[in-house]
């Protein structure tokens, strides 16, 4: 059984983290934004694995817990605002939300 | 010429400062006294300082007529400019020159202040204008008792500042101001050469320090390449031509009469204009050094003398043909001077000063009389009405005319002498001049007091003769006016040219051997100017007494040489065209078009280009956050790519 | 004793007094503000008497350490440049406090803020340490930003701004070239200076000094001005009240030419050497332009404004000449420029509280209504037209004489200046006091209170006695002046040892 | 089976972070018995817990050492900041306690928000390890993204927060996989090693290592708001509550620099070469972008946003003159900086009132006369802000400019200065609306909010101070950067 060389799982993680970074960009939908933001979040863990397994350490698998913990953090914080945006505008499209600006 | 000089003899006395100060007390008082007091006391100390300055003048007079030759009378008051090499004092000095001056304006001053007591009577005006007119005569024993160029400068434009504020005297009025303005500016311009003249001499007068004396430019000047003397001299001439009123700066003159007749007098006849002979007269030592200098003064004078006295022909103010009178006469004084016959040069100032003040006086009771009026063709037939005034103004009007026995003929007389042994064709302009004196002053004389009365009813029922303060010095000056010139009598004559001699120590007699002239030819040439003098005359009596109808038939034949004569030769207009216009258009294109538009508009615009600029990168922020994080992404990228592209 | 800092700090602290007294008390507060102010006075009379005119050196030096780390000290001194431009700025103070008589919106804030200023300028002109400089130079900025800002004309927003910011951008580069020299001296010596004396001593490269030369020398031709960079000051004068004007004239405009002839020209003898040819062309610009403009002009203030662009043509002319002539005269014409142009202001202020225009053609003939006024106006415009006798010519002959050695063309071009000077001074001076009433509102007009004589008084009294024995103030500044020419040359001269003729002309026009 | 023992923890150097998180937590457990709708008690806890630390941490000055298996460090570098961080803190509380009166936040939450937000920049301050710069970052963050939110019937600040956590978390996504790329490059998350990597790793590992700076660089430069990641800041600070708005100016960015300097001058200082460059650019395009901007403001918190922005601007000038004196000065300037802008905003909650925010600097007209505390005040900040002698913007300014000079950062100096130029126009320009505008809006007396006066006393203080004795502050600033380089 031939391994998958761990820099095959960095690349793919970078991967999905671009796919995530490109979805914040592209999608409306602040609720999938914020998910975007998770999948890049994750992949970011996945890249820490990937270097972990390389290393042979396993301080990276350890990173990828603080990683989802913050994440889980920051998506407690991050829906309770979109739902605050959303109760006083009820819209969640990210184009809509521009009274800030110039 | 300078070995005829006798050595210099200083004596330091402590009275000289006295001389002007004394006009400098009036001055303070009449600043702060004068609108409190009554008239009368003003009128009593205006006058007393002058006179008490006379006095001193009279005692610093004898001093030096006593005292050996080429006696020297300095004080010293205080270092006054010592600047590195440059050590200017504020000091003062009488010799003869000078004590002919101070003679001439404290006395002829004291007259004309005296004069003015009842002439500017109930004047409401009347302590400034004893303010101003004792500031002058300060101003001018400044002028003429200075030790050094430079504070004969301070004197030289003293007197054209007052001379601004007297013939602006009378305010209210647009156009007195603004010929006092002009006198000013003109005479500015002479001065900003004038200026340059000192700057280029003290740059060029060698090492070691300067107190720019004129006993030390005297001594120096012969060490100074006769380019530089030459330059030196004539931008001292420019100075003088403004001053003195000649070619081509002459033109403020006859706007000068705007101001009150007395302050013509003094100033415009008597004393400031003259100062630009004084001047070259006092520089005499550096003018011999500059034979080219010389030669352009002369010619200016000649051209002055005659060009002023065409104009004069047909003016019909008053004062302003004595005005024109004016210049032309000082034109004689130039060209005196420009020949190197200085003693001539202010023997004739002293003689002018007598004789012009006198009609100007006489002109300004003639004005009084008539309320006012200035134009001849309104008088006519005053003699009656105006005896002494009358008088006197004849007795004017032959000395300036130069017949034989009062104080112009000879004056004038020694002029013309050597300026035909300096060059016939100087003699011949001066001669055509002389008999053209003759005639315009006669034509005045003959229009003012012969004839009928042209003043209206009006007028005519007041005319009356001027109260006795200014009828006496008219008398005193008509006396002078012909005694002034015994004092300078040909060679050949009595007792010769005293006054000449008494110059002699301090200006040179100027008698080079070769240039003294045959007694024959000198009787020749007095002749010729009798003749001249007589021709002017007769030819006036005829027309203006006799035949007054011959005037206008040659004003129409001559129509063009008549309209340009009656227009001054356009040379006012000449001025406005080709300097003060293009001058205002300048100024306002540099404001409008330049300062304005261009360097405040750079200005300006790089401002409103880094607004612009803010304006435009705020467009960026568009509030939606999507673009935001597009920006951050492409920061990100735009890093990674110089990171990758340096590893 | 440390007259110097009781002389830059009492007029602090007489702000702080101010600020202890209530607001409602107007008058209470202008005595105040008038009998502090003479306090500063009275202290630089007592230095200007105990002063050692035969030291060109700095003297009544003070020194404490401030910022040690950068060699930054609290470093006070005084010589003949700066003596009488100290004595000069305490002693029109006092007069700019009895105009104030006539400043009834926001009385006290003008009055503290007229001292903090003070302050301010004071210290500019004894700080010996560049960095203190710097410091007292931009905190009499603010001041002078608020005056206009706040009690200013229809444009004094802009024209405050415009202050600020063009005043800042030649400080801020003439800041980043204080701490290179302060660098430079670390490099060179081994430890930061920003002390005057030391960084005299500097030899730097002469590409550098350009760079460095250039940075001050916009800083303070921005503040004289020198043309082009002129036209914040027509605004800015225009618009301030009549006190700023007055001390806009007189004191903050010296601190250009004060600044030249401080730094600039010493700290740079190579460069300032070589520059002084386009100082001069500027200078002679300067001065036929701004008399020019000046001629046209339909606002008193602005008349003014441009007016000293002309007379600081002057200024830097001389001091471009870079001899004992040259730069005393343009010293003494910094003094006569501050009394008379500051004089002049004074009397367009007076005019502006009675009729509240500045327009001259709202005028005309006034001098029926208002003799007294029109005397003293007179004397003051005479001054300013440099009439002999007054203190205006001592110092325009002194320049003139003394350019004329080093650039006689431009001495020629700057002596017309006198011609257009008097056509500005003297049409402006008709169009204002002569010829008829026109105007009827200028029939009733009131003549001059006892307080504003007295503001014109002291003025005039000096315009008489430093055209007539200026000789006090000159022997004064010789020294200092002298050691300044030396050092300069005795540079400059080792500099063109090196290069051969490029700065050789120095010793021909130098000394004399 | 090994005996359970408590592990060997090295408590000292926690102490003040310590007592920081008991007061949070002490906070917290207090809201539960709290009555609205006055929270001030709450505040006054946070703020001696705040004092507390500080007063722990002085002692500490000349300790040093590193705990937690060397994920933290107690040096005087950390020192300095924790006490900076409780001041701007404490500030802000007492800032706040005024504030909340006129808006519609009536939750103790606030306090210990700040006080949570605290820790996370503490802990960004002292930690050696990049995993746990990142917690404390987030900790921070988070924190922040509630605060600037916390306003929750306002839709303005509705959006500040959801502009701010969908930015933030985007950002910190960089920041993390860089975190992750440098443990890629150098298998350790731990700076001082990371150092060494960076000084004598294989070019391999350098590029890998260089590619995560950058990536770094990304998330420290939201942070501080730099150019062009600075989009965040004009809307979130427009936003946000006004005392969080201060809050952000003065902490966050102070924390983010904190650990910028850490990371970059300190541990990456070896890759200087290939970072400084690319920062040069970032600080010349940030303070242009943020004066510039600034210019066209109309609104004081977004005009002050655009002012931080061109700050940090030129605090990354320190970063790239980098060495104890860049640092120094940057440190310094941080300092002064937090002072300003706490005390401008200070002004801005004082001329506010229930109802009427009056953040529009028409608003502001003829306040400095009818209020000449204010007035007073605000001109001092502004001035100091611009980089006016002899307030402390300016000392900070020129320590900034002087380090740049002697590095030989001519053009930067001039850019910089160029820049502090363009600024003055809007600095000066508040203060033509305060004095020279004529407008009617009503301004409560000093008096009836004592805290917010205690604070802009307290800003105004530390301006003139710093201002005028800079020399024990710089040397403060100085001892501690010296602590790094060990």
């Amino acid at each position: 059984m031939t391994t998958v060389p761990a820099s095959w799982y960095a690349f793919l993680g970078v991967l999905l983290f671009t796919i995530g970074a490109l979805g914040v960009l592209v999608r409306r939908n602040l609720i999938i934004m914020f998910m975007a933001i998770e999948l890049m979040l994750n992949a970011v863990n996945l890249v820490f694995v990937a270097f972990a397994r390389q290393q042979q350490t396993m301080d990276g698998q350890v990173m990828v817990f603080f990683v989802m913990t913050v994440a889980a953090a920051e998506a407690a914080v991050g829906l309770a605002i979109i739902l605050a945006v959303f109760r006083n505008r009820e819209t969640v499209n990210a184009d809509e939300v521009n009274l800030l600006r110039w | 010429m300078h070995e005829i000089q006798a050595a210099v003899v200083a004596e330091h006395v402590g009275f000289l400062w006295w001389i002007p100060a004394l006009p400098a007390i009036g001055v303070l008082f009449h600043i702060f006294l004068g609108r409190r007091v009554r008239e009368t006391v003003v009128s009593v100390i205006a006058p007393a300082v002058v006179g008490l300055s006379f006095i001193l003048a009279s005692v610093a007079f004898c001093r030096i007529w006593s005292g050996p030759p080429g006696l020297v009378l300095q004080q010293t008051l205080w270092s006054w400019l010592p600047v590195g090499s440059l050590n200017v004092a504020f000091a003062l000095q009488v010799d003869a020159l000078t004590a002919v001056m101070i003679l001439v304006v404290t006395g002829v001053g004291f007259l004309i202040h005296l004069y003015s007591v009842g002439y500017m009577h109930g004047d409401p005006g009347y302590a400034r204008y004893f303010a101003y007119l004792n500031l002058f005569t300060v101003a001018m024993l400044l002028l003429v008792m200075a030790d050094n160029l430079l504070l004969m400068f301070v004197g030289w434009e003293g007197v054209g500042l007052c001379s601004y504020l007297l013939i602006g005297f009378w305010y209210d009025k647009d156009a007195n101001a603004s010929a006092g303005k002009k006198a000013f500016i003109v005479n500015r311009v002479g001065d900003a050469a004038f200026l340059v003249g000192i700057f280029l001499l003290f740059w060029h007068l060698g090492p070691g320090a300067h107190s720019l004396s004129f006993t030390e430019i005297a001594e120096r000047a012969r060490h100074v390449s006769p380019a530089v003397l030459t330059a030196v001299t004539l931008l001292l001439f420019i100075g003088a031509t403004g001053k003195s009123a000649q070619l081509p700066l002459y033109v403020w003159l006859p706007d000068a009469m705007a101001g009150p007749t007395p302050v013509s007098a003094l100033i415009h006849a008597a004393t400031m204009v003259t100062a630009g002979v004084y001047m070259i007269a006092r520089l005499h030592s550096v003018y011999e050094l500059a034979p080219v200098s010389l030669e352009v003064v002369a010619i200016v004078g000649a051209l002055t003398a005659v060009f002023a006295a065409t104009i004069g022909l047909v003016q019909t103010d008053i004062k302003k043909v004595l005005a024109y009178s004016t210049i032309s006469q000082l034109g004689y004084m130039f060209l005196a001077v420009g020949v190197g016959a200085f003693a001539a040069g202010i023997f004739h100032l002293v003689t002018h000063a007598f004789f012009k003040a006198l009609l100007f006086l006489g002109s300004g009771s003639v004005i009084h009389a008539l309320n006012g009026e200035q134009d001849i063709r309104k008088m006519g037939g005053l003699r009656h009405h105006l005896p002494i005034t009358y008088r006197t103004f004849l007795v004017g009007t032959l000395a300036i005319a130069g017949v034989p026995g009062f104080a112009g003929f000879f004056s004038k007389d020694m002029i013309l002498a050597r300026a035909f042994a300096h060059a016939p064709i100087l003699w011949g302009l001066a001669l055509v001049g002389a008999g053209l004196t003759a005639f315009y002053m006669l034509r005045l004389f003959s229009l003012v007091f012969l004839g009928e009365c042209r003043a209206d009813a009006r007028t005519k029922a007041h005319l009356h003769e001027s109260p006795s303060t200014m009828t006496v010095p008219l008398v005193i000056l008509a006396v002078l006016a012909v005694v002034g010139g015994y004092v300078g009598l040909p060679e050949f004559l009595a007792w010769g040219n005293r006054f000449g001699a008494f110059l002699a120590p301090v200006v040179g007699n100027g008698e080079h051997a070769q240039h003294h002239p045959q007694l024959t030819l000198e009787l020749a040439l007095i002749g010729a100017s009798i003749l001249a003098v007589l021709t002017g005359m007769g030819l006036a009596y005829r027309f203006y007494v006799q035949a007054p109808e011959i005037p206008e038939r040659l004003a129409r034949r001559w129509r063009g040489a008549y309209r340009l004569l009656w227009n001054k030769y356009y040379v006012d207009e000449l001025y406005d065209a080709a300097i003060v216009r293009p001058v205002t258009q300048l100024a306002h294109f540099l404001w409008r078009q330049f300062d304005l538009a261009v360097v405040d508009g750079a200005v300006n615009g790089a401002g409103e280009a880094v607004q612009e600029t803010g304006r435009w990168l705020r467009r960026w922020q568009t509030g939606n956050v999507q673009h935001y994080a597009l920006s951050l992404l492409l920061g990100t990228l735009a890093l990674l790519a110089y990171f990758l592209g340096r590893g | 004793m440390p007259l110097l800092s009781l002389i830059v700090f009492t007029p602090l602290l007489a702000a702080l007094m101010l600020v202890g007294i209530p607001r409602e008390q107007a008058q209470a507060l202008r005595r105040a503000a008038l009998l502090f102010s003479l306090v500063p006075f009275a202290l630089a009379v007592w230095l200007l008497l105990e002063f050692n005119g035969a030291r060109g050196d700095l003297q009544w030096t003070e020194r404490a350490a401030w910022i040690p780390r950068y060699g930054i000290h609290y470093m006070l001194g005084v010589d003949g440049i700066s003596l009488f431009l100290v004595v000069l700025t305490t002693f029109l103070m006092p007069i700019v406090f009895l105009q104030a008589w006539d400043v009834h919106k926001r009385l006290k804030e003008y009055l503290v803020l007229l001292f903090v200023m003070e302050t301010g300028m004071l210290g500019a002109l004894v700080a010996t340490d560049l960095f203190l400089f710097y410091v007292f130079w931009e905190l009499m900025l603010i001041p002078m930003y608020f005056l206009i800002g706040i009690w200013g004309g229809e444009r004094r927003i802009y024209a405050a701004i415009k202050l600020v910011l063009y005043t800042m951008a030649g400080s801020l580069l003439m800041l980043v070239a204080m701490i290179y020299l302060a660098i430079a001296h670390q490099q060179e010596v081994g430890q930061y200076s920003f002390a005057w004396e030391h960084l005299l001593q500097l030899r730097l490269p002469l590409e550098t000094q350009r760079l460095l030369f250039a940075a001050f020398a916009l800083a303070f031709a921005i503040k004289v001005p020198m043309f082009p960079l002129h036209t914040w000051l027509p605004d800015a004068h225009t618009e301030a009240p009549t006190g700023g004007s007055v001390i806009l004239a007189a004191i903050l405009l010296k601190m250009g030419t004060y600044g030249f002839l401080r730094f600039a020209i010493p700290l740079f003898p190579e460069v300032a050497v070589e520059a002084m040819p386009i100082i001069a062309v500027l200078a002679v610009i300067g001065i036929i332009y701004g008399a020019l403009v000046c001629m046209v002009q339909p606002d008193l203030k602005r008349l003014v404004a441009y007016s000293s662009v002309s007379h600081l043509g002057f200024v830097m002319l001389g001091m471009a000449a870079l001899n004992l002539q040259g730069v005393q005269g343009s010293l003494y014409q910094m003094l006569n420029h501050g009394l008379s142009t500051g004089g002049l202001f004074l009397a367009v202020g007076a005019l502006y509280e009675r009729r509240h225009t500045r327009l001259i053609a709202e005028f005309g003939g006034l001098w029926a209504p208002l003799p007294v006024y029109g005397a003293l106006f007179l004397v003051v415009m005479l001054s300013s037209v440099g009439l002999p006798g007054l203190n205006g010519f001592v110092g325009e002959f002194l320049i003139l004489l003394g350019a004329f050695g080093r650039f006689p063309w431009a001495a020629i071009l700057g002596t017309t200046g006198v011609i257009l000077g008097a056509v500005y001074l003297l049409w402006m001076f008709q169009r204002v006091m002569f010829g008829p009433v026109t105007n009827p509102e200028n029939k009733s007009l009131k003549d001059l209170s006892v307080r504003e004589i007295a503001m014109f008084a002291p003025l005039v009294v000096l315009f008489v006695f430093m055209g007539l024995y200026p000789k006090p103030f000159l022997v004064r500044m010789e020294p200092s002046v002298r050691l300044t020419l030396e050092r300069v040359e005795s540079r400059a001269r080792s500099a063109s040892s090196a290069c051969n003729d490029g700065i050789a002309c120095v010793a021909r026009g130098g000394q004399r | 089976m090994a005996a359970l023992t408590f592990p060997d923890v090295a408590w000292l150097p926690l102490l003040p972070l310590l007592v920081i998180t008991g007061t949070t937590l002490l906070v917290l457990v207090a809201d539960l018995f709290a009555e609205g709708p006055d929270y001030d008690a709450l505040g006054w806890l946070g703020l001696i817990g705040l004092l507390l630390a500080v007063l722990t941490a002085v002692p500490l000055w000349n300790q040093s050492g590193t705990t937690l298996g060397g994920t933290l460090v107690l040096d005087r570098y950390g020192l300095f900041f924790t006490i900076l961080f409780c001041v701007g803190s404490g500030l802000t509380v007492l800032l706040s306690m005024n504030y909340l009166e006129t808006t519609d936040i009536r939750c103790g939450d606030y306090y210990t928000l700040i006080l949570f937000s605290t820790i996370g920049m503490v802990l960004m301050a002292t930690s050696l390890d990049l995993i746990v710069i990142f917690l404390g970052l987030e900790v921070m963050s988070v924190a922040a993204y509630a605060l600037a939110g916390i306003w929750r019937t306002q839709v303005r600040s509705n959006e500040a927060a959801l502009k701010y956590f969908i930015l933030g978390a985007f950002a910190s996504g960089f920041l993390l996989l860089g975190i992750a790329l440098v443990f890629g490059a150098t298998g350790e998350t731990l700076l001082p090693r990371i150092g060494e990597v960076a000084a004598k790793g294989s070019a391999e590992q350098r590029l890998l290592l260089s590619v995560g700076a950058a990536l770094l660089l990304v998330g420290f430069g939201f942070k501080v708001a730099a150019a062009p990641f600075h989009s965040w800041a004009p809307d979130v600070y427009e936003g946000a509550p006004t005392a969080v708005t201060a809050f952000m100016a003065a902490g966050i960015k102070a924390a983010a620099f904190a650990a910028f300097v850490r990371v970059f001058v300190d541990s990456l200082g070896p890759l200087a070469g290939d970072w400084r460059g690319a920062l040069w650019f970032l600080a010349v395009l940030t303070m242009t972008v943020g004066n510039v901007s600034a210019l066209v403001q109309r609104n004081i918190k977004r005009l002050l946003a655009y002012s931080s922005i061109a700050h940090a601007g030129y605090l990354l000038v320190g970063v790239v003159v980098g060495g104890e004196s860049g640092s120094a000065a940057l440190l310094f300037y941080l300092v002064v900086y937090t002072l300003m802008t706490l005390g401008a905003f200070g002004v801005v909650i004082a001329l506010g009132r229930r109802g009427q925010p009056h953040e529009d600097l028409d608003d502001w007209a003829g306040v400095g006369l009818r209020s000449p505390f204010l007035g007073l005040a605000m001109t001092v900040f502004m001035l100091s802000l611009a980089g006016v002698p002899p307030l402390a913007g300016f000392m900070g300014k020129f320590y900034l400019f002087s380090a740049a000079l002697e590095a030989g950062y001519v053009w930067l100096t001039v850019i910089a200065v160029v820049n502090s130029l363009v600024s003055v126009y809007y600095y000066v320009g508040v203060l033509v609306k305060m004095y020279m505008a004529e407008g009617g809006a009503e301004v409560e007396t000093a008096a009836a909010r004592p805290y917010l006066f205690a604070t802009l006393v307290a800003a105004l203080a530390g301006t003139l101070l710093l201002g005028l004795f800079p020399t024990p502050w710089f040397e403060l600033a100085r001892r501690s950067v010296e602590s790094l380089a060990s």
